[in-house]
């Protein structure tokens, strides 16, 4: 049985996701747009695809400020991902002829190093009591420079040259049904892969011993370290999860579904680390939310997209703000989230 | 195995150091198995930390723990409770918003494939209620947050049985209960030495501690003055022991000669910020030279009518009325400039900035006040002269203006906001709480300068939850339960076990209210 | 994927601007020191950067060539914030060391900056491209961006009604509807997009065409959705101006198993991996004016290339190339089509909208 | 006149304090120690990536200090970044998270860009019109920088939303929106880029010690002066005192007579109008005519930098600018005379940031190495 709260809570999530998701047709209905044209299984499986890198970071995110850590450097972290997944698969294939098992092996390396960078991060915030704001826009700085640096280094400019992505799994028989089964069954492993990933944090958080320890770090440390569970331990491993995820997010924008890595400007990542924050807000700090707040932004992307593609004459420098405006709708109308009430101060046991 | 002749705790020559401050000295403490013991001693004496350093919290730097005879050292609380000691502590430890099934198995999760088992969680609490007469089995699905004070610590206890603690120490556990409540938490840890636990009771009232304990320890300064036997003893030699002289109990209330009225509460209602009416259709008025106790457990609507008062919050219906003048729209900051001063229940929140040195803290709601600018600008100078003033007439120590407000031990701290709001020169004065928490000493002081000011002519709304400071203090003592006013008496006239059914929701004779449908206690 | 190391054939623009770079002016330093008159240039990128795959790349291959032929030395000087130009432009004018013979400002955004430093510096030339100013010793140097835009028009609704089909790549007869994908919604492409529908129109007047806007240069992601979401709605085709964003577009081309036209390069050869989707490209031969200004500075012969230089299809400087591997299973209509529309323009029969300059 | 001279006396008195508390002193060794591991770190990399480290670090400090010309374009950079720090800094102080700051700046020049666009051909072509017609950008884009930040203050406060999310997001849409309406309507006729006309020759700041078309000694004037106003009004009004009491602990606050949510809305007004008074000296001293912010430098987030170095405090922000500055323009340096990528700078940056937030870490050090004192 789910306890009241988390029944209250996701309620709640739910309620604003979906009721987001209902404005958003409401509105198409509204203004009688060809609807068919617009909504496209193409669309929705574009959506899946642009949730993807998002939801990770966020269900990361969500992880570490759930534990008390502000892990604001997503952006960071996902810039980080998309290069070491764009540079390991690049020099393992030695430069030419990437494969599948490339790809896969990148990934691994993309975790592994994701992993270490957040582990020094998580030393500074955790052991050095770093502020957390503050270092984690550090490590977007950091990934900003950094990251087209040693494209620059390996490919001599900016940018990766092109690479090819993880290929879609079709499932046989599943394949062939209708509309799912091309968004589900006919489609990238990465996409399943992160829903797998949002069921198995939300059981995780809600109904295993570490996720009651995770959120009793964020919401009162020092209740669980009088119940003698080491608070730091279970913020490191959160830090160190948000890291990696983030990390996979990013190499999934590089080479799961994209194309390699582009370091011009604010990078591939484009913000998509920042929207992967409002994403856990938005889905108050419940991974299933957080799911469907992610996809609720992959899908105002493809709607602008879509009404490009139909002819809706909206100068595309203001159709592109669309989920930035749907970012600002969103936490003003539903602006309730509940920060963690440790989030941000570090925990010592003595002193 | 466990020795069972053996004292339940044996601490032997405990000394810890917080860099050059000695929280305790070389103290020796021994628990007899199935026996309470009462730890007693003013602020800052050590008791906390003592209890840390047996529940794993700190390492001592000297002395030996021994439990069931056998010698330990506690790396963490986990070692502790190992070792069956639970600790519940002056400021919950429990997780607002999680349910009280969370929080009672938490760090101790029964776990089936992965899974949190839940059932096997509910059948274990369930039973451990049953055998000591808890009801928190009732509110398991509940969170934390929506639950009464007096509830979570019966949660706190039931974590701790459920951890399987044989040794239960109880960090000052009645600060914040009824007296009926406080007896239904006696009958509670009877029931668990009866059972063979040994609980380590922490306590400011001296009475309590003789009510309830076995044996007393007196700890002043660090040190252990000494360890006295319930039965033999009497508040006089303990209160001795705790502050090394004499300490008069009796403080001399002399009638006031109230004049005019000051201030008028008329049918205001007040929510909080979950949309709760907290407070129900309130009247009541204080006059000049009078002081207005208010009794009653918290939570049933002082903070908010006293918010209401003072300007913090904003009533939904009725009106405030200062001198006969209708203040109900004016903000806070125009309050406190036409003589209304607040000491407020949360000083470590609210009263003061904890980061501010003493100086910067003696501006605290005195930014407006003409003395302290040369118009435009602020006056540090005066200001600095200010607080040097409330350290001197107060009391305040260490006597260092530049002392940050967190180095300060709550009874200071206490003195410092009461000075800075007596020194207004208010005519309206609200306190909450003023001595929570606080040593005799302090207390007694701050109850002398409460009725110089009465004396003066101010006109004072004091609450507490203590009745005794209310008993002795007040001129007339209303008493709030459920967000109303359910009856204003004498209290000469008057004694502590009537309040205390008033402040149960109960008529003087013991006879429910009408008001409502109320939990009796048990 | 064709043969060859990726490096070299991916991005030949990037890649002599990038890997061989530090290898060149290793080189040309050594040059410099053997008492030759050792010509410096001096190339600022525009706020897109170097290994764009476009305009800054094709610059930095025509000084590249150059400077394989002359004694050259080159120092690129990669400045994304247009309000640093100011600066930039001012602290390379000043230096002595070297002391710049030319000074190559790639894109638009330099002008506002070079109006005033053109006249505070009258001793520095300049070469800027996409835009000019009016100064004796500043060289403008414009593409005509929509002549070649139509010419991908004329491509795209030439082909779109008619049947193609190349390792598993086709098109629908039956669907008459093409795309286009641009990068900033603005002037400059708002040209493009333009010119390429009238070039569309002017085959085939019913032919629908979608367009979409990425927002940027960079997001490849975007620019695949963009042309998938086209190709779901029947395009055929899809023509980028996108920069190093169109490969998205390459990439979507092939998983709708659908054709593209590439922009600026011959992207069939520049992006060989995308070689089975692009139908062909609008090329601009920015790399020849870059190499003609450098070559005239060398000769001290600024005259020939100072003003307002637009280049066009008059000028061969602009044209639409089939796609190596696609190219020859085209019809001739193609090539028929292609020439007349070639023709109209310059004779005036024809008036492509826009300039060359933008919208 | 004697108050103000006991005023200015006292206040250099308060500086010296603040100077010589041993907190400041540390913050300061830590902001060095920082800066100096950053570069070190730096440096190393351009040396494992087979560049020349010594090179990179000489040309950083050539290309900032070097020459005349390279020390007005630092002080530029410095001048925007001080401006810029300083509206983060009356947020952070205030315990609001105004992320907003390169959002409000770009508002903020662009109403300046407004101003002088439409009224100019109101006023004689001359130069008697430079005065009113800056004065007027200047409040224009004080007006429209306070709206642009009271905007996520009035979010955070009727609607819960919490501002770090809502700045960013100001942000992009800021950018977006300013693009639009430039390329729509205020680019003239027959130009392709998205530019504003220049604006008349009148306007601008004279260059006065430095001969930069882009510097003047009165841009840095504009920043120091308002770090002096923000200083004093923090340091030494009841306003201030209310506005930093709510930072540190907004409950106190409001029981001193803060109401918490007008102090929320006002201190982002205020930050807003800050960015925006940067944006106007930007469009103003810098261009000399508006363009696309996406091609803007992002003073507003270095700048959350450069507060975070000083510790917010105002005064800090000088000196942390001054740095930033020169990382600023040693880097554009190194850009184009080195073959060392010159993002390297921004990463150098990102590593000061980092360092600077764990100042933790070198009190360890500190500890470690028994050099530093043994604070706590
Ligand atoms: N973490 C700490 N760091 C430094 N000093 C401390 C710390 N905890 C307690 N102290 C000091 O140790 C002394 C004993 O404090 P302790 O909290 O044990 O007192 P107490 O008897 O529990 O007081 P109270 O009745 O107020 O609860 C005090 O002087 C206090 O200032
Ligand atoms: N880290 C610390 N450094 C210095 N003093 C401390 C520290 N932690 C606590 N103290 C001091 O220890 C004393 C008691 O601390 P504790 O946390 O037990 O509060 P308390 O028991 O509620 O005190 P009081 O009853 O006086 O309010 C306080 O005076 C507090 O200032
Ligand atoms: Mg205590
Ligand atoms: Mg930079």
């Amino acid at each position: 049985m789910s306890t009241a709260r988390t029944l209250v809570d996701d309620r709640r999530t739910l309620v604003g996701v979906l009721g987001a998701l209902v404005a958003v047709i409401a509105l198409l209905l509204f203004v009688d747009l060809p609807g068919s044209d617009l909504v496209t299984v193409g669309a929705l499986e574009r959506a899946l695809q642009a949730a993807t890198p998002i939801a990770l970071a966020a269900i990361g995110g969500l992880y570490a400020e759930k534990s008390g850590v502000f892990n604001i450097g997503l952006e960071g972290f996902m810039i980080f991902g998309a290069l070491v997944g764009a540079a390991v698969a690049w020099l393992l294939a030695g430069g030419d002829g990437i494969t599948q098992a490339h790809l896969w092996a990148a990934f691994v390396a993309v975790a592994l190093v994701s992993g270490v960078l957040a582990t020094l991060f998580a030393v500074l915030l955790i052991r050095y009591e770093a502020n957390q704001i503050v270092a984690g826009l550090a490590v977007w700085f950091i990934g900003l420079g950094f990251g087209p640096f040693a494209a620059t280094v390996l490919w001599g400019g900016v940018s990766s040259p092109s690479l090819p992505n993880i290929d879609a799994v079709s499932v046989p028989v599943l394949a062939e049904i209708p509309v799912l089964g091309r968004l589900f069954f006919d489609a990238s492993p990465l996409v399943l892969l992160t829903i797998v990933v949002a069921v198995a944090a939300w059981v995780v958080l809600f109904r295993t011993r570490y996720g009651y320890w995770v959120q009793a770090a964020g919401e009162n440390p020092e209740a669980l370290d009088t119940a003698g569970v080491d608070v730091n331990r279970v913020r490191y491993a959160t830090v160190i999860f948000s890291g990696v995820m983030a990390g996979l997010g990013g190499a999934v924008l590089s080479i799961g579904i994209g194309s390699g890595f582009t370091g011009t400007g604010v990078t591939m990542v484009d913000g998509r680390g920042w929207i992967a924050i409002v994403a856990y807000l938005f889905g108050n700090y419940n991974p299933l939310g957080t799911y469907g707040a992610s996809l609720l932004f992959g899908a105002m992307d493809m709607l602008q997209i879509q009404l490009q593609t139909i002819g809706i004459s909206l100068p595309g420098s203001i159709t592109g703000l669309f989920p930035y405006v749907a970012v600002l709708v969103v936490l003003v109308g539903v602006g309730y989230t509940r920060v963690p009430s440790a989030v941000g101060e570090s925990y010592d046991t003595e002193e | 195995m466990t020795d069972t002749t053996a004292p339940a705790v044996q601490l032997t020559d405990i000394t810890k150091r917080f860099g050059d401050v000695v929280a305790n000295d070389s103290v020796d403490l021994t628990l007899d198995r199935g026996s309470i013991h009462a730890v007693v001693g003013e602020n800052g004496a050590g008791k906390t930390t003592l209890m840390n350093v047996l529940y794993g919290l700190y390492e001592p730097n000297e002395g030996t723990i021994a439990v069931d005879g056998e010698p330990r050292s506690f790396d963490s609380p986990r070692d502790a409770i190992a070792a069956g000691i639970g600790m519940i502590h002056q400021h919950f430890q429990l997780v607002d918003n999680m349910t009280v099934l969370q929080n009672v198995v938490l760090g101790h999760e029964p776990s089936s494939r992965g899974l949190v088992d839940e059932q096997a969680a509910r059948r274990r609490i369930t039973e451990i209620c049953d055998t000591y007469g808890f009801s928190v089995d009732e509110h398991l699905d509940t969170p934390i947050e929506e639950l009464g004070l007096g509830i979570q610590q019966h949660v706190e206890i039931v974590k701790s049985l459920y951890r399987g603690a044989d040794t239960l120490i109880l960090d000052e556990p009645t600060a914040v209960l009824t007296p009926q409540e406080v007896e239904g938490l006696f009958d509670v840890m009877e029931a668990l030495t009866a059972d063979g636990r040994s609980l380590i009771f922490i306590t400011h009232k001296l009475d309590e501690a003789m009510h309830a304990a076995d044996d007393i320890t007196v700890l002043r300064d660090g040190s252990a003055v000494g360890t006295v036997d319930a039965a033999e003893t009497s508040q006089n030699e303990l209160a001795r022991m705790m502050v090394g002289r004499e300490v008069l109990f009796d403080v001399d209330s002399a009638e006031g000669t109230p004049g005019e009225v000051a201030l008028t509460v008329d049918g205001v209602t007040v929510r909080d910020e979950r949309g709760l009416e907290q407070a129900r259709d309130v009247s009541l008025s204080v006059r000049e030279g009078e002081i207005l106790g208010i009794a009653g457990v918290e939570g049933n609507g002082q903070q908010e009518l006293i918010e209401a008062i003072t300007g913090m919050r904003t009533p939904e219906r009725g009106t405030v009325s200062l001198q006969g003048r209708d203040i109900t729209e004016l903000s806070r900051r125009r309050r406190i400039e036409d003589g209304i001063s607040y000491v407020p229940g949360d000083r470590l929140e609210e009263g003061l900035v904890q980061d501010y040195t003493l100086v910067r803290n003696a501006l605290l709601s005195n930014q407006t006040m003409d003395a302290f600018s040369d118009g435009l600008f602020l006056d540090w100078q005066r200001i600095g002269d200010h607080a040097d003033e409330i350290i001197d007439e107060y009391d305040v120590r260490p006597r260092n203006p530049e002392a940050t407000a967190k180095s300060l031990s709550g009874g200071n701290q206490q003195k410092f906001i009461v000075g800075r709001e007596l020194e207004r020169d208010p005519s309206v004065l609200v306190a909450a709480h003023p001595t929570r928490g606080v040593d005799i000493g302090s207390i007694e002081f701050i109850h002398q300068r409460f009725q110089d000011m009465r004396e003066a002519g101010v006109a004072i709304l004091l609450v507490s939850s203590k009745l005794d400071e209310v008993q002795k203090l007040s001129d007339r003592t209303a008493v709030m339960y459920e967000g109303s006013v359910v009856d204003t008496v004498d209290p000469d006239d008057v004694t502590e076990e009537e309040l205390g059914l008033l402040m149960a929701g109960r008529a003087r004779d013991g006879t429910e209210r009408a008001a409502s449908g109320v939990e009796g206690d048990a | 994927l064709s043969g060859g190391d990726s490096e070299e054939t991916t991005t030949t623009a990037a890649d002599d601007g990038g890997g061989d770079d530090s290898e060149t002016s290793g080189e040309t330093t050594e040059s410099g020191g053997s008492g030759g008159e050792t010509t410096n240039v001096a190339i600022v990128s525009s706020p897109a950067g170097f290994g764009d795959q476009a305009f800054n790349d094709l610059a930095l291959q025509g000084l590249q060539t150059a400077a394989e032929e002359y004694d050259i030395e080159i120092q690129q000087v990669e400045e994304t914030n247009q309000s640093n130009y100011q600066t930039v432009q001012s602290r390379l004018a000043e230096s002595t060391n070297p002391d710049y013979d030319l000074v190559v400002l790639v894109s638009y955004n330099h002008t506002q900056a070079l109006q005033t430093n053109a006249e505070a510096y009258p001793d520095q030339n300049w070469m800027l491209i996409n835009d000019s100013v009016d100064q004796p010793n500043v060289a403008g140097y414009t593409w005509a961006n929509h002549q070649m835009s139509f010419q991908a028009g004329v491509l795209a609704g030439t082909m779109t009604t008619r049947e193609l089909s190349y390792e598993g790549n086709s098109l629908d007869p039956d669907s008459s509807t093409v795309g286009f994908v641009g990068g900033v919604d603005g002037s400059l492409i708002n040209a493009f997009e333009r010119s390429y529908r009238a070039g569309v129109e002017w085959v085939d007047e019913n032919v629908d065409v979608r367009v979409g806007y990425i927002g940027n240069y960079t997001d490849t992601q975007t620019a695949n959705n963009i042309a998938t979401s086209q190709y779901d709605a029947g395009a055929d085709i899809v023509y980028h101006a996108a920069a190093a964003a169109g490969q998205g577009v390459f990439q979507a081309a092939q998983d709708a198993n659908r054709f593209a036209i590439g922009v600026d390069a011959d992207q069939s050869v520049t992006l060989p991996e995308y070689e089975d989707v692009i139908m062909g490209s609008a090329v601009k031969y920015i790399n020849e004016g870059t190499y003609e200004v450098a070559e005239a500075t060398v000769q001290d012969n600024w005259s020939a290339v100072q003003g307002a230089n637009i280049l066009g299809l008059e000028e061969d400087a602009v044209r639409v190339v089939l796609g190596q591997a696609v190219g020859g299973e085209l019809p001739d209509v193609v090539t028929e089509n292609l020439e007349a529309a070639r023709e109209a323009i310059i004779n005036g029969d024809v008036t492509v909208p826009c300039s060359a300059s933008g919208c | 006149m004697s108050d103000a001279a006991t005023g200015v006396r006292s206040l250099a008195d308060r500086i010296a304090d603040h100077m010589l508390d041993a907190s400041v002193l540390e913050r300061v060794v830590i902001a060095l120690v920082a800066t100096a591991l950053a570069l070190l770190i730096g440096a190393v990399i351009v040396a494992a990536s087979g560049y020349d480290a010594v090179e990179f670090v000489s040309s950083l400090v050539y290309g900032a200090v070097g020459n005349a010309s390279n020390l007005a374009f630092m002080l530029r950079q410095s001048s925007m970044l001080i401006l810029t720090g300083v509206a983060v800094a009356v947020a952070f102080r205030a315990g609001v998270f105004n992320i907003g700051v390169q959002g409000q700046f770009v508002v903020g020049g662009f109403a300046a860009t407004l101003g002088i666009l439409f009224a100019a051909p109101l006023l004689p072509n001359s130069s008697i019109s430079a005065v009113p017609l800056m004065a007027l950008a200047a409040l224009l884009a004080l007006a429209a920088g306070g709206a642009y930040g009271a905007l996520p203050g009035m979010m955070k406060v009727y609607a819960g939303a919490n501002e770090v999310i809502t700045t960013i997001m100001l942000n992009f849409i800021a950018s977006g929106v300013v693009y639009f309406l430039l390329d729509a309507y205020l680019r003239p006729e027959g130009a392709a880029a998205p530019n504003t006309e220049q604006f008349p020759d009148y306007v601008g700041l004279p260059g006065l010690v430095f001969e930069s078309p882009s510097f003047s000694i009165l841009g840095l004037g504009v920043a120091l002066l308002t770090v002096a106003v923000v200083y004093l009004v923090m340091d030494r009004t009841g306003f201030g005192y209310d506005l930093v009491t709510s930072g540190y602990q907004e409950p106190a606050a409001k029981y001193s007579g803060v109401d918490p949510k007008r102090m929320i809305v006002r201190t982002m007004t205020i930050s807003g109008m800050i960015a925006g008074l940067a944006g106007a000296l930007f469009a103003i001293m810098i261009l000399g005519y508006y363009s696309d912010p996406n091609t803007f430098p992002t003073f507003g987030f270095d700048a959350i930098a450069v507060s975070l170095l000083a510790a917010n405090n105002p005064l800090g922000v000088i000196p942390a600018g001054l740095l930033f500055g020169g990382l600023d323009a040693g880097g554009q340096y190194i850009g184009f005379t080195l073959d060392v990528p010159s993002e390297l700078v921004d990463g150098v940056i990102g590593l000061i940031v980092l360092f600077v937030a764990a100042p933790e870490l070198f009190r360890a050090a500190g500890r470690y190495t028994s050099l530093g004192g043994d604070r706590e």
